[in-house]
């Protein structure tokens, strides 16, 4: 008996090691994403999603990597023109372009895709809110009618919810595309869908664009939560893409052999909420007192492996309206103590929640670090991980008995400074993003007025948003933490790879050759 | 006939305990304090957004509406939807639940195919070395932390050795160039059916590393009750019959003893099944294998409740049954439950 | 002719509580063709002698010293593997329930079958037909059936004759029949020894039957031999052991057994209980209970004193009486 | 009865891997109990951050290393130690202080009562261990103290259902029958004779369960339904060095994965002690 599990195991143990090998004739590229996708229908999907719709759909306009000559450059669009009131919107389609079922993509499509994403009015389609109605004037010729003045080319440049679909697909409900089905323009077909294991992403022949030597022909997405494994997976060349490491991690993986680690600022960043309802958080002072208690430098070096940049004002630094100029505050305790007494509470001797999302290492960090600093000036911190939903229910319950302060991540559904000041600023009736539930009717009239000037007079609209930010910053509604990176590892036998902080985490493979 | 209205009760005790767990995973799911609309309205939801899904999803309805909707759902074997994927969760789990499945039955079985003779053995030679490094052997099994044993498993096999993968259920190679046909959803039986044996091979270097780890905590209470009940069996007059008759040690170990000892050993298998399963919930994640403690696992994180609730149904479902079905094995083997 | 003898069998258990002395020095001879009776209370050591004989005893149980001679061969000194050819083909036993020495699990063809197995070559028909025949020679009805039936469905009784059939199936010399008839209903008992009776004379079986009721022994042995605390307190033919009574014990036991025409409450009862074994005992282990003990019956241990060619007795009392 | 004690002990005191692992124990908990005075690094053991030390691996200033945040390992193993054991020993105290009433009850009573609360055990049982566990915290919010009441809450019927074989067992005895049958009062008769007679199979049981109510707890923790920060459990600081386990920072999941690992074996070695000592039948298999 004894022997007879001794051979059992000896054999087991001789069969583990051979590994299995591949005949390989295609030219794969490999994407370790870290996130299912968790809605594949380009109407409503407003998530991690968009690295498979950036490459299966196309908009009708596309946002250039910050750097670029232009902001947009045409792709479904070729051409447009916007009425001088900013209120009509024309744009010319290009021609010959089919999508992946056939079907001829004309400006009855847009009017169909657009109609329908509308319609549904979920996930990101909010952004069409000032889209009255949508004409196709010709076979190649679509306008827009606006019921109130937008930038509407960088609207339907957007990352979510401005895909354009085939009409049939536009026919089909959630489902049809959760099974995986998908028909759009773009360089890539979905050829198989494993829900929260694996896509497989196959070239579109027919691609507008056309195909040249090196390109990939097939894209796989390898769905790993771990982080451990997607960062065994590219260091031993499993994978060719994958981001959301560890910070501390990607010092050792810029100098391993074979990978480089491409760091870009982004379009994200995270930020403490303060609640501006709540005692003695209502107080300016303490706001102001905890702006100054917060130690930024050590959250941006060692938290951040100084790789982001501590924030200044809610608008990053790569996004037009940011203020160079405009109030930082720093770590400082002495400050902090004199406006803790100033404010009638000279030991400090109150304590504060914050909340974070439960499996985010990072912002629980950056509790950690906090609560040690306010323990210096007498300010007890109780941190309390939630679950996302969990903690946005706290908040927009009852402002009065809710978190104090809200670890709180913004980016933009689509590229303007007005997405951080009118999401979490602008005075709400009932709370919903506004988690500072701070109302200002002077900061919420000088952000309706650069709004309206955007589209006409960039300018102009910038030094509003700035004379807003002076008001936020003075008011400390928020504790402005990092402007995060993104942070990408690629092997480095690819290239053509750019980051666009516009399209967060999307991978254009048609630009990759290897 | 006695067999019959034996397991006729046991059903009826078994559909009674079902709607036990119905309900009490209703209530859990309903005392949250989160808002699911918001949940299933997506990333950043719009107010009115919310209102609305409210309506779609009936959540304004009283609970006890709520409950025989879902009780009428149900009994048209529709689990729901997943407030945060909106994914059909019978979809989901017919992937998910084959792949805990594989996992859990190959863990189990690890389990048994060992346990039961080294449970013998140590039973048989008590206060031998064997015996004490059986007893240490099987406590290591039942209080090493699964999800850290992961860990070390990984970092030996993968990283150190580099014999075994790192995770999932089946390398990518192996997806895209010999794809399994999908049949039953266990790729060790899909890919045997049709013959397709470089990727069975792949997916059983896959399964190694997870289905041992997971077997640490079913092997040690396997090995423990096979040997506890073993050390009974050979005290019994029977088995002192038997050598006083001289029948080879071996005949009696293995063939007499074992026959008596498996029968209480045999109610390990559900509690192991039940172990594995809860295993799983923390083992899936450290190994991306795609099954359903991972799913649930996300789902926590989400608060996303009616893949929680489905969840705990199928998965009781399957415990209930794993339980019945070692109470017929048992009647069966035992020819004296037939009076019964 | 002594096909067994046991001589000066010490044995001992070791419990958490300290060693016990089980058997202090036990010797008999069972004669070819004969049945010796085996008799005491409870916690005599008359079991573990018996278990002693087929070396069946657990781990916690030690021969310190003393011989089982089996035709002139040591059997504390066999190899286990002779040892395994003896059991079963030369000494069987038979137990005291056989409600649980018979294994539930398979049927009484499978047990016997193993039994056969184990020690008889030949093809699996010829096993077959001699365990039928096994069968009917115990007296159990319909034997041919009785191959595929499971023990929990024969009687008390029958699962004995069943056990008897076991017992026999490799034709052993010598069988250890362990109280053999205690589990079983009253008319059952006089059956089943009767049946034991027959079979010792018809296959000339030499039988030790383990009993704690002397009236059995009266009914069915040639030879007795009486334990107390794990020593032979009086031995001989059961004839003049029961005439002539010698040690107080024994008187003591024949007065507790029930004679035809008494009534249950003019039993007499010795009183007080067997000693533990856990102590060395000073002197007659029985003394603490004895009517007639002395001074000397405190401190020095009698030995085992011949009165008669077929008469043994381990008493100061019948010494005086000898030589007073 | 004391001899019984007496003797129980000294039994336990013979099983060489129950006495080992009960000085292990005594060790772990009084290393908890003191760990302010044992270690220099207490503010550390309690969560303040000390940059300076990041990822120090181990050596003579931080014989465990240190966390991502510069904490000493060490000092956290102890802190960590109080909540670790203090969780198991809740769940197990908290089960058996609602299991056994119930258990009791539903076994001297019988009738409707016994048949209602065994159903509601069998539903509890029904699932899987920590599936349950999971849902309630989930719900409750994760923290330390939810997810001992979560485990608990899955755990007493457990105890019910020993409880109530135990008193039926000893419900029968004369004792019991003479004294309902003076009329004494059922929650005299329970607590008087029932109660004492059945508390040494809940105490075995009690201990061979903490080992695996730490276990639960860790795992809970590990997927932080458990101890919040910059408290850390064993689980919690597992799962906080698991991101860097296999790029060479093995000792921050190492070490308190061997801590759960050892205090669970030690849990086990003494219930199996306790349950042989406490047993005089088992004694003789040891």
């Amino acid at each position: 008996m004894k022997r007879l599990l001794l051979t059992v195991l000896l054999l087991a143990l001789l069969l583990a090691p051979l590994a299995v090998s591949f005949a390989q004739d295609r030219n794969v590229f490999v994407y370790g994403h870290p996130v299912a996708f968790p809605n594949l229908d380009p109407s409503s999907g407003n998530s991690n999603e968009n690295v498979v719709m950036g490459n299966v759909y196309e908009t009708l306009t596309f946002y250039n990597a910050p750097g670029s000559a232009e902001i947009l450059s045409p792709k479904l669009a070729v051409s447009w023109e916007a009425s001088e009131d900013s209120l009509t919107w024309t744009f010319n389609l290009r021609e010959g372009v089919t999508f992946h079922d056939g079907a001829a993509f004309n400006a009855e499509a847009v009017k169909k895709a657009l109609d329908r994403t509308i319609s549904i009015g979920e996930g990101s389609a909010w952004i069409f809110g000032m889209i009255e109605s949508i004409e196709a004037v010709d076979e190649l010729v679509v306008q827009f009618n606006l019921s109130y003045p937008a930038p509407l080319d960088l609207v339907l440049s957007a990352g979510y919810a401005a895909w354009i679909m085939s009409p049939n697909a536009a026919d089909q409900d959630n489902a049809w595309f959760n099974d995986g089905n998908a028909a759009g323009t773009g360089p890539y077909m979905i050829a198989s869908n494993e829900p929260g294991q694996r896509m497989i992403l196959e070239a579109n022949p027919d691609y507008w664009g056309g195909w040249s030597e090196g390109q990939f022909d097939t894209i796989v997405f390898d769905i790993v939560e771990d982080s451990t494994v997607l960062e065994q997976m590219i260091r031993s060349g499993d994978a060719d893409f994958t981001y959301s490491l560890p910070f501390d991690n990607y010092g050792p993986l810029a100098e391993a052999p074979g990978l480089s680690v491409v760091v870009t600022p982004s379009f994200q960043n995270l930020l403490i909420l303060l609640n501006t309802v709540k005692e003695p958080t209502s107080s300016k002072l303490v706001r102001q007192a905890l702006s100054y208690s917060f130690p930024y430098d050590d959250v941006v070096s060692s938290l951040y492996a100084g790789l982001g940049t501590q924030g200044r004002g809610p608008i990053p630094a790569n996004m037009w309206g940011h203020g160079a100029e405009l109030l930082q505050y720093s770590h400082d305790l002495d400050k902090a103590r004199a406006l803790l007494a100033e404010a009638g509470y000279p030991d400090g001797g109150f304590s504060l929640v914050y909340t974070h999302v439960a499996s985010d290492l990072d912002e629980q960090q950056v509790g950690e670090l906090w609560r040690a600093s306010l323990a210096e000036i007498g300010v007890d911190l109780e941190i309390r991980g939630l679950a996302w939903q969990a903690q946005w229910d706290l908040a927009i319950n009852d402002p009065g008995s809710a978190q104090e302060a809200f670890g709180f991540y913004w980016w933009p559904d689509y590229i303007t400074p007005n997405s951080w000041l009118t999401g979490m600023f602008v005075s709400e009736d009932e709370p919903f993003f506004n988690l500072s539930y701070y109302s200002n009717p002077e900061f919420d009239d000088l952000v309706a007025a650069a709004a309206s000037t955007s589209g006409i007079d960039r300018a102009a609209a910038e030094g509003i948003y700035l004379q807003a930010q002076e008001l936020l910053l003075d008011d400390a509604a928020a504790i402005y933490v990092v402007d995060l990176p993104d942070i990408h590892v690629i092997r480095d036998d690819v290239s053509g790879y750019v980051n666009n902080p516009g399209y967060p985490h999307v991978v254009f493979f048609y630009d990759l050759t290897r | 006939m006695a067999l019959l209205s034996f397991l006729l009760r046991r059903l009826g005790l078994s559909i009674f305990v079902f709607i036990g767990v119905l309900i009490l995973t209703f209530i859990v799911s309903r005392v949250i304090p989160s808002n699911p609309a918001a949940l299933y309205a997506g990333a950043r939801p719009r107010p009115e957004q919310v209102a609305e899904i409210e309506k779609k999803l009936g959540l304004d309805k009283p609970l006890s509406e709520q409950f025989r909707v879902y009780v009428d759902d149900l009994l048209n074997g529709d689990l729901g939807e997943s407030y945060h994927s909106r994914r059909s969760i019978n979809t989901d789990l017919s992937i998910f639940l084959p792949a805990t499945l594989e996992l859990v039955i190959a863990a189990v079985l690890i389990a048994l195919v060992f346990g039961i003779p080294i449970g013998v053995l140590a039973g048989a030679y008590p206060r031998s070395v064997f015996d004490y490094a059986t007893r240490f052997v099987a406590i290591a099994g039942v209080s090493v932390p699964s999800f850290w044993l992961a860990l070390i498993a990984q970092s030996i096999f993968f990283s150190q050795l580099g014999w075994l993968p790192l995770g999932s259920r089946i390398s990518r190679d192996a997806t895209l160039f010999y794809p399994i046909a999908a049949q039953t959803g266990f790729y060790l039986i899909d890919a045997a059916i049709s013959g397709n044996w470089k990727a069975w091979l792949d997916a059983a270097r896959h399964l190694i590393l997870p289905a041992l780890v997971l077997s640490a905590y079913p092997l040690g209470i396997t090995i423990r009750m096979t040997q506890a009940s073993m050390l009974e069996v050979l005290a019994e007059p029977y088995v002192a019959a038997a050598r006083a008759a001289g029948l080879p040690r071996r005949v009696i170990l293995f063939k007499l003893a074992l026959k008596n000892a498996v029968m209480p050993a045999l109610t390990v298998v559900g509690l192991s099944f039940a172990y594995s399963i809860t295993g799983a919930f923390l083992v899936e994640t450290i190994f991306s294998w795609p099954g359903v403690g991972k799913y649930v696992t996300e789902a926590v994180l989400n608060v996303d409740f009616p893949v929680i609730i489905a969840v705990s149904l199928v998965v009781t479902l399957f415990y209930i049954l794993v339980n019945l079905l070692v109470d017929v094995v048992q009647a069966l083997l035992d020819p004296r439950v037939r009076l019964v | 002719m002594a096909i067994l003898a046991v001589e000066n069998l010490h044995l001992r258990f070791s419990t958490p509580f300290g060693a016990v002395y089980a058997l202090r020095g036990i010797d008999f001879e069972l004669t070819k063709g004969e049945i010796l009776g085996l008799v005491g209370e409870t916690g005599c050591g008359k079991s573990v002698t018996g278990r002693s004989v087929l070396r069946l005893l657990d781990d916690s149980a030690r021969i310190t010293d003393g011989r089982i001679l089996f035709e002139d061969r040591d059997l504390l000194r066999l190899p286990e593997a002779a040892m395994r050819e003896i059991r079963g083909r030369r000494i069987a036993m038979i137990f005291q329930d056989p409600a649980t020495a018979l294994n539930p699990l398979f049927t009484i063809g499978q047990q016997i079958n193993d039994v056969l197995r184990a020690h008889i070559p030949g093809a699996a028909d010829a096993r077959r037909s001699r365990t039928i025949e096994l069968l009917a020679s115990v007296g159990l009805p319909d034997p041919a059936q009785m191959v595929e039936v499971y023990p929990h469905q024969l009687s008390g009784g029958q699962q004995q004759r069943a056990m008897i059939a076991l017992s026999l199936a490799a034709e052993p010399d010598v069988i250890i029949a362990d109280e053999p008839t205690t589990a079983l209903d009253v008319t059952i008992q006089a059956q089943i020894l009767d049946l034991l009776r027959t079979l010792q004379r018809k296959r000339a079986i030499s039988v030790i039957l383990i009993t704690h009721d002397l009236g059995v022994v009266a009914e069915t042995c040639q030879q007795v031999v009486v334990l107390y605390a794990g020593r032979v307190v009086e031995a001989g033919s059961a004839t003049a052991v029961f005439a002539n009574p010698q040690h107080p014990y024994t008187r003591g036991l024949l007065a507790a057994l029930p004679r035809p025409g008494s009534r249950g409450s003019e039993l007499k009862v010795i009183p007080g209980s067997v000693p533990s074994g856990l102590e060395r005992v000073k002197g007659c282990a029985f003394a603490p209970r004895c009517e007639h003990v002395m001074e000397r019956c405190r401190v020095n241990q009698p030995a085992l004193a011949s009165l008669t060619a077929a008469h043994q007795a381990a008493c100061f009392l019948h010494e005086a009486s000898v030589h007073g | 009865m004391r001899l019984e004690v007496g003797s129980s002990l000294w039994f336990l005191l013979r099983d060489r891997a129950a006495t080992i692992s009960m000085a292990f124990l005594i060790l772990v908990a009084l290393s908890a109990v003191f760990a302010p005075l044992l270690t220099p690094y207490a503010s550390q053991g309690m969560g303040e951050p000390n940059l300076t030390a990041k990822f120090q691996p181990p050596g003579i200033e931080h014989p465990f290393g240190a966390d991502g945040l510069g904490r000493d390992q060490a000092a956290r193993l102890m802190f960590g130690a109080r909540r670790s054991l203090s969780m198991g020993l809740l769940v197990v105290l908290i089960a058996i202080a609602i299991g056994t009433p119930l258990g009791m009850s539903a076994g001297y009573l019988g009738g409707w009562v016994d048949e209602a609360i065994m159903r509601v055990t069998d539903v509890f049982l029904a699932f899987p261990p920590l599936l349950l566990a999971i849902a309630i915290a989930a719900a409750l919010g994760a923290s330390y103290v939810n997810a001992v009441m979560a485990i608990a809450v899955t755990w007493w019927p457990w105890y019910a259902r020993l409880a109530r074989a135990q008193t039926r067992s000893v419900r029968e005895r004369a004792y019991i029958e003479a004294a309902r049958s003076i009329g004494v009062r059922h929650r005299v008769i329970i607590r008087r004779h029932i109660l004492p007679n059945i508390m040494t199979p809940i105490i075995v049981q009690g201990t061979l369960d903490v080992g695996t109510a730490i276990l639960v707890a860790a795992g809970l923790s590990f997927i932080g339904l458990g101890t919040q920060a910059p408290y850390a459990d064993w689980g919690v600081m597992i799962s906080d060095g698991r991101l860097f386990f296999l790029s060479g920072r093995w000792w921050m999941s190492t070490f308190p994965g061997l801590a759960i690992f050892l205090t669970a074996m030690a849990f086990n070695f003494l219930g199996d002690g306790v349950r042989m000592a406490a047993d005089p039948r088992l004694r003789r298999t040891l």
